[in-house]
């Protein structure tokens, strides 16, 4: 369904004393997703994560250059397609209640997304209705504004925005962090529902264990690249293959909880040829000198 | 397939802002440097002129612009460039003044508030606030009249209005350095309030000072132009700006609209040289202001 | 130099218009259209056409900001318009009567009493008797407002008909409140009078916009003439407003500067209208620090003290050529604080624009050029002084100026000055100012020169003193009536022997007259307009109910 | 509940008044105790040579010149509490006569000045901010600046040498067309008057108002909600209709309110240059004819005015802005 391979980001930049600068934000991006499957793509801030979902909705900044292949349903997403498909194809699911206009009733909100998406008025009033029916929102929330919210039924509105749509693609960017356990559990179960409509979800986050929950694969990030892209059960095998996925993997409570040593580089300094090789235990020559490429490795086990 | 998008080569208005991205630095040193060449000259323009061409000439009264006289001349055949740059300088000296003195007070006033605290800080806002109640040329109206009018009063009036801005950026710099660690630690060594005044504040005050006075600039110079216009600033007799076009005034059904046009112009490019040295300061200071 | 070129000038514009007229130009009828197209939107809702003898427009300014009430000093220009007076002055100046049929002064000069005619009625229907008289002038004594009425004791109506006035002292002047002071109402003299002024004047209040105009209409019970004008409509706007409107013929009348009144208006003649208003240059009388004034500022100059000097400029001023340079012919020559009025001595006038005279008197006084810088001395003193005017005042400044070229042949040396009043009165007692003056009252004179009047105010500002000149303005003073004061007036400026002008003392040297000048309707005839005092503007009113609409 | 909130908040806003009002009263006396300027000279101005030195002091003793001031204060406020501003020195008037009649002149001009800065200041923002970096933005920006650095009385001169001199379709001056009576003056003549003055006076305003709201409306365009907006496919126009616009209404109308101080001085140059009647006139006319009574009244005035567009504004904000409740926080 979606398909990204060797995507960069470049923003343009000024510095103190005014001194223009370019930074590459996003090295080498590959991610695939398929209908009906849950993709995570974990990272620590900085990773580009966001920034990826920013690049399939055509919203980057505009000091901000793209280049690389993104395939969306087969057909090559230029910005131009992406903007024709964003709200309609393509959906995203906000951070927070932060991402919702504070002077408007959130019914209206999500009922204008319904419209965007392409629906009539009246029937975006009713799949507001039936969505909000859906997770158990009260009509009287329809006439609440953002501030009013309670954090579970913020995070349910949230979702509401990318389900009264019928996107096939839907992009969550971190939907869980500072809530409730309960909460998120709720939260990633209606992520784990809407692939099961058939839908392909990504699901941004730093928080990998979220991630497993529900995710079909996980990509890593580091630095703006991709190491490696895993099924959800090669990390409870352990069958890891990248050293910083690894280093992750290890770094998680439940298992060495080890922190990985040393620091993401920043855009404006990468290493010469691996971006991890500066914190990778096996560094080789080859590594220093040129990044690697993503490989397709045979499942193990 | 390879889509590039907003490659940066693509438009001329890009390549516009590349340069001008890339120049950045010069420009605004180049800007600050021209700015102040460009008011410094209309200020010591009456030294290099002198008195020639303010004396009436009465063969070339009512000139309209040309290259003799790039201003025209006005109702006694004076030259309207050289009358409109003396006029000038002494408007800027006066603005000058009167907004140094007036930074001086919004200085003093905002270290107090910020320093001390307590009542004396909530005596300066309440009087902040008064000033605020207050259009602010009704308040110089009032000032000027009070102390008698004439150059005296307008920059005394000046002085008194301009000041409040500048003592709330100033106080409330004080406040957040105030609070800053290296504050709280000095204070535990002991440090008198006067210590940390002089050694804390007054390095992280001096840029906001110092863009804050030419920031008051324009504002002085207007308001000194506005006074005068309606009579109750400089004495008629001076060659002020304000004078200038109150008199321009009584020619204006004959067609003589050099006499406004001109002189008004060339207050708004110092006015404008004023803003614009001000703001290249303030980018060359915080240079987050200037992105984008 | 410059002086013949503008005469010059004038010759060709004048035979310009000329040929204008016989190749008989149309006017542009674009520009026509345009300036009509405003006074068309005027006239749709206005009953009165504007411009016709139903209404007529005048911008001479005069606007009383306090209210149009004569008991605080309305109508001290003359005319007040909605209220009559017991006297007035003609075209000529002579007192006639107006609201009085007879007045008399007392042996002692302190008693007048007037008889007033009994079919004046006020605008409000009720009559004006004596007690209305007595009211006014009381009032006006009391009331602390413009006019100043401070000499009555008391006015007393001895009858209907007839008012005793009762003055401190005699006071030969005190026949001008008479000419000025309207006559007020006693019965609706309140409050809001001022607003609403109730009179027995030729016109009555129809309505005041104020800061923009003030409407009024003929008042039907008028005992004298009916005026022609049945409303008129006062615009206060600037001269250069003024001028506007007469350009676009909305007004009928407009008081303009003499620097406008070379432009010329189709449809509208120049008047220009002789007046006292005049500009002289006041020398300090007295020798330097022989003073000082009550407010600490310095009197006396040691150049204008010496009496050659004075004399010297005098003789020197070419004041013909002043009043074509600088006034654009609209002017004339003065030589005397009072030209033209009927207490003018016009023995004092001088051959002016005398250079070897001057120079003569010089020499005789002492001074002479020693030194070659043609500048004269002294016993060391060179005679160099300052002269003040009025800043923003162009024709002051211009005067000085000029003045100034004109006393440099004969080694004087006259450096200019502009300042405003404020910066100018400390000052004026030991440097040269340029002043203007003009009254049809002579108090204005008496205070010129009247060595008590000197106080360290505008009045006598020189320290004039001659102890002669006071007894003879003494005796002005005190003369029962104006015709008997006139001759002492005269005497004060020249007798023969002395006086305070050119041949005598020349405490003054006077330059010019200003001509005040009117733009005004083709169509409309204002008469003969008497000589008017400073102020230009309303006075021109002082004969409104003459005026006549020639066109249909 | 809300009208115990409103009572409250209208005695707070009353006491504040109050103490403000005071303040201004003895502040400004105290500044005229120490003016130089002869009150009585100002008066009889030209007619010096025909005024005695009784009649002088018959003036000063009309007018209560010859008190020392702090008696003068202590009249002024005992009037004051009767209502009661005192008399116009120039007008021969009650200031609160004066002040009332030359407002209403005023405040005509004000309401279409202030509605036109208010709205062209607001859609100018509105498209430089959506427009951010266009030459659109950049021309909005420069004319924006420009007017900023404008003296007021310069631009209104330019607009009267152009329409009234060169094109003539505006009229010269004053506040209605000469000659006719008060009833007669039709409503376009009335306007007709009225506009240019208005336009000049709002010149002012539209700078201040379009840079704050092209700002405000950058900040918004550049919040989260407006980033998700976007990712749902809401175009630009669409964006600032529906979340610009609601969000940078606050702060535009606090600036809207507040710029009535502004707009009260600018009359005074405006009116100045136009000849119009109002009361920024009569201030120019009071400080220039030592009217002290009608000097203090236009001050006392002016405050209150501006007091009262503040408190205008404060009462705006919880109809704007659901998480703003009256007196609270």
């Amino acid at each position: 369904m979606l398909s990204i391979s060797n995507l960069g980001v470049i923003f343009t930049q000024y510095d103190q004393g005014l001194r223009r600068k370019q930074l590459t934000v996003i090295t080498a991006l590959d991610l695939d997703v398929q209908a009906g499957e849950v993709v995570a793509v974990v990272g620590a801030s900085g990773s580009g994560k966001s920034l990826l979902a920013h690049a399939l909705l055509g919203i980057l900044p505009e000091n901000a250059a793209m280049s690389g292949t993104l395939q969306f349903q087969g057909e090559p997403l230029t910005p131009e397609r992406s903007r024709s498909l964003r709200g309609k194809a393509i959906a995203l699911i906000p951070q927070s209640v932060g991402y919702l206009d504070p002077l408007m009733r959130v019914g209206k909100q999500v009922q204008r997304v319904a419209q965007l998406a392409g629906q009539s008025k009246a029937n975006a009033s009713t799949s507001v209705d039936r969505t909000f029916a859906r997770y158990d929102l009260p009509m009287a929330t329809r006439d609440r504004y953002p501030f009013e919210l309670s954090g579970g039924m913020a995070r349910r509105i949230l979702v509401s925005t990318a389900v009264v749509t019928q996107a096939q693609l839907v992009i969550a960017d971190e939907p869980t962090p500072g809530l409730h356990p309960d909460v998120v559990r709720e939260t990633l179960s209606h992520l784990r529902e809407l692939a099961r409509e058939g839908r392909g979800v990504i699901l941004i986050t730093h928080d990998i264990e979220a991630a497993l929950q529900i995710a079909d694969r996980v990509a890593v990030f580091y630095a703006g690249t991709t190491v490696e892209i895993a099924a959800s059960k090669d990390f409870s095998l352990g069958n890891l293959r990248h050293p910083y996925t690894q280093a992750l993997w290890r770094s998680l409570p439940q298992n060495e909880f080890v922190p990985v040593p040393g620091n993401q580089p920043s855009p404006e300094h990468l290493p010469e040829g691996c971006l991890f090789s500066d914190r990778c235990p096996w560094v080789s020559d080859i590594c220093r000198a040129e990044r690697p490429p993503l490989r397709q490795l045979p499942r193990i086990g | 397939m390879t889509i590039t998008v907003n490659s940066p080569q693509k438009s001329p208005q890009k390549l516009w802002r590349i340069w001008r991205q890339n120049n950045r630095r010069q420009q605004t040193l180049g800007a600050i440097v021209l700015g102040t060449l460009f008011l410094l000259g209309i200020i010591v323009s009456p030294w290099f002129l002198g008195e020639s061409g303010l004396s009436t000439v009465l063969t070339q009264r009512n000139q309209p612009p040309s290259l003799a006289h790039l201003f025209g001349t006005d109702w006694l055949g004076r030259d309207m460039l050289r009358r409109s740059l003396h006029g000038l300088s002494l408007s800027l000296r006066v603005g000058l003044l009167a907004a140094s003195v007036s930074a001086l007070i919004g200085t003093g006033l905002g270290l107090a508030a910020g320093t001390f605290g307590g009542w004396v800080d909530a005596v300066i806002i309440w009087i902040v606030d008064v000033f605020f109640s207050l259009p602010h040329l009704v308040l110089l109206i009032l000032i000027a009249f009070a102390v008698g009018g004439g150059t005296k009063g307008v920059i005394i009036a000046v002085a008194l209005t301009h000041w409040t801005s500048l003592a709330r950026v100033i106080r409330a710099e004080v406040l957040q350095t105030n609070s800053s660690d290296y504050v709280h630690l000095s204070r535990h060594l002991g440090k008198s309030s006067l210590w940390i005044a002089r050694h804390h504040m007054v390095p992280h005050i001096v840029p906001q000072l110092l863009v804050g006075l030419i920031l008051l600039f324009p504002h002085a110079i207007l308001h000194e132009a506005a006074l005068s216009f309606i009579g109750i600033g400089l004495s008629p007799h001076l060659p002020a700006i304000g004078i200038i076009l109150a008199e321009s005034m009584r020619h204006l059904s004959t067609g003589y609209w050099w006499l406004g046009v001109m002189p008004g112009i060339l207050l708004l490019l110092a006015v404008k040289a004023f803003d614009w040295l001000g703001e290249n300061l303030r980018s060359l200071f915080d240079p987050k202001t200037s992105q984008g | 130099m410059q002086i013949f070129k503008r005469k010059r000038l004038l010759e060709v514009l004048s035979v310009l218009l000329a040929s204008c007229a016989i190749a008989s130009c149309t006017p542009n009828p674009t520009d026509s259209n345009t300036a009509d197209s405003t006074a068309d939107s005027t006239a749709e809702s206005s009953p009165a056409q504007s411009g016709s003898a139903e209404q007529i427009v005048l911008a001479i300014g005069g606007e009383s900001e306090e209210g149009y009430d004569p008991t605080l000093g309305w109508g001290r220009y003359g005319a007040p318009l909605f209220q009559s007076t017991l006297l007035k002055r003609d075209e000529n100046l002579n007192i006639v009567n107006d609201l009085a049929t007879d007045y008399t002064v007392s042996e002692d000069g302190k008693t007048w009493t007037v008889t007033i005619r009994e079919d004046a009625i006020f605008s409000d229907g009720k009559p004006l008797t004596a007690a209305d008289v007595a009211y006014t002038f009381n009032k006006a004594a009391q009331s602390g407002g413009l006019t100043d009425v401070t000499q009555l004791e008391k006015a007393t109506a001895v009858d209907n008909k007839t008012v005793e006035l009762t003055l401190k002292k005699p006071q030969s002047t005190f026949v001008n409140r008479l000419i000025t002071l309207g006559i007020v109402p006693e019965h609706a003299h309140g409050k809001d009078y001022a607003r609403n002024p109730v009179g027995s004047g030729p016109y009555k209040m129809v309505q005041w916009d104020e800061g923009q105009q003030l409407i009024v209409e003929a008042n039907p019970d008028y005992y004298g003439e009916a005026p022609d004008i049945q409303r008129l409509v006062f615009l206060f706007v600037e001269e250069d407003g003024a001028f506007a409107a007469a350009k676009s013929r909305q007004v009928q009348v407009a008081a303009v500067p003499q620097s406008l009144a070379v432009q010329t208006i189709q449809g509208m003649n120049l008047r220009d209208v002789i007046s006292v208003d005049n500009r002289g240059l006041m020398f300090p009388y007295l020798p330097a620090n022989s003073k000082k004034t009550p407010d600490g500022d310095p009197v006396g100059n040691d150049v204008t003290a010496d009496l050659a000097i004075r004399q010297a400029a005098n003789y020197a001023i070419d004041r013909q050529a002043l009043v074509d340079g600088i006034l654009e012919g609209y002017g004339s020559p003065a030589y005397g604080p009072v030209s033209g009025l009927a207490w003018e001595e016009t023995k004092a006038d001088i051959e002016d624009a005398q250079i070897e005279k001057a120079k003569e008197i010089l020499a005789e006084g002492g001074w002479a050029d020693s030194d070659g810088d043609g500048i004269v001395e002294k016993n060391g003193l060179k005679a160099e002084f300052t002269v003040l005017y009025k800043a923003d005042d162009s024709i002051r400044q211009a005067l000085a100026l000029a003045t100034a070229e004109m006393l440099k042949p004969i080694g004087i040396q006259a450096n200019v000055e502009g300042k405003s009043w404020d910066d100018i009165e400390p000052l004026m007692h030991s440097n040269v100012v340029v002043f203007g003056w003009g009254s049809h009252d002579q108090t204005e004179m008496y205070n010129l020169y009247y060595s008590k009047a000197a106080q360290g105010d505008y009045n006598n500002a020189g320290y004039y003193a001659d102890p002669a000149i006071d007894s003879t303005l003494d005796l002005a003073m005190g003369a029962p009536s104006e015709a008997e004061a006139v001759t002492y007036w005269k005497a004060a400026q020249w007798d023969g022997k002395q006086g305070m002008t050119t041949k005598g003392d020349a405490a003054w040297a006077w330059l010019v007259n200003l001509n005040h000048t009117y733009f005004v309707d083709e169509c409309l005839d204002i008469g003969k307009s008497q000589i008017e005092p400073h102020g230009h503007g309303w006075p021109i009113t002082a004969n409104i109910t003459e005026w006549k609409w020639t066109c249909k | 509940m809300q009208i115990r909130l409103l009572l409250v908040f209208a005695a707070q806003k009353l006491l504040r008044l109050g103490r403000l009002l005071m303040a201004v009263a003895v502040f400004t006396f105290v500044l005229l105790s120490f003016s130089p300027i002869d009150p009585v000279k100002a008066y009889i101005g030209a007619d010096m040579m025909q005024i005695s030195a009784d009649q002088q002091a018959l003036i000063a003793e009309r007018w209560g010149l010859d008190q020392p001031m702090w008696s003068r204060f202590l009249d002024w406020l005992g009037q004051l509490l009767q209502g009661n501003l005192g008399t116009s020195l120039v007008f021969n008037q009650p200031v609160s006569e004066v002040i009332a009649s030359r407002f209403q002149a005023s405040l005509q001009m004000l309401a279409i000045a202030w509605l036109l800065s208010g709205l062209l200041g607001l859609a100018l923002g509105l498209i430089a901010g959506a427009l951010e970096g266009h030459w659109i933005d950049r021309l909005i920006r420069l004319y924006a600046y420009t007017l900023a650095s404008s003296p007021t009385f310069w631009v209104a001169l330019l607009l009267l040498i152009v329409f009234a001199v060169s094109f003539k379709i505006a009229p010269i001056c004053c506040a209605a067309p000469p000659g006719v009576l008060s009833q007669n003056v039709t409503f376009w003549q009335h306007l007709h008057h009225l506009l240019l003055p208005a336009v000049a006076l709002s010149i002012i305003g539209i700078a201040n108002i379009a840079l704050h709201t092209r700002q405000k409306l950058i900040d918004v365009l550049h919040s989260d909600y407006v980033l998700f907006a976007r990712a749902q496919g809401e175009s630009l126009w669409n964006i600032v209709r529906y979340h610009g616009f609601r969000n940078i209404l606050l702060p535009a109308i606090t600036l809207q309110f507040a710029s009535l101080s502004e707009l009260f001085g600018g009359s005074v140059l405006v009116e100045q240059v136009f000849a119009y009647p109002g009361l920024g006139e009569a201030t120019v006319q009071a400080a220039l004819r030592s009217d002290i009574p009608l000097l203090v009244g236009i001050v006392f005035f002016s405050a209150l005015f501006v007091y009262t567009g503040n408190t205008l504004a404060d009462l705006s904000y919880p109809i704007i802005d659901p998480r703003i409740r009256l007196g609270g926080q």
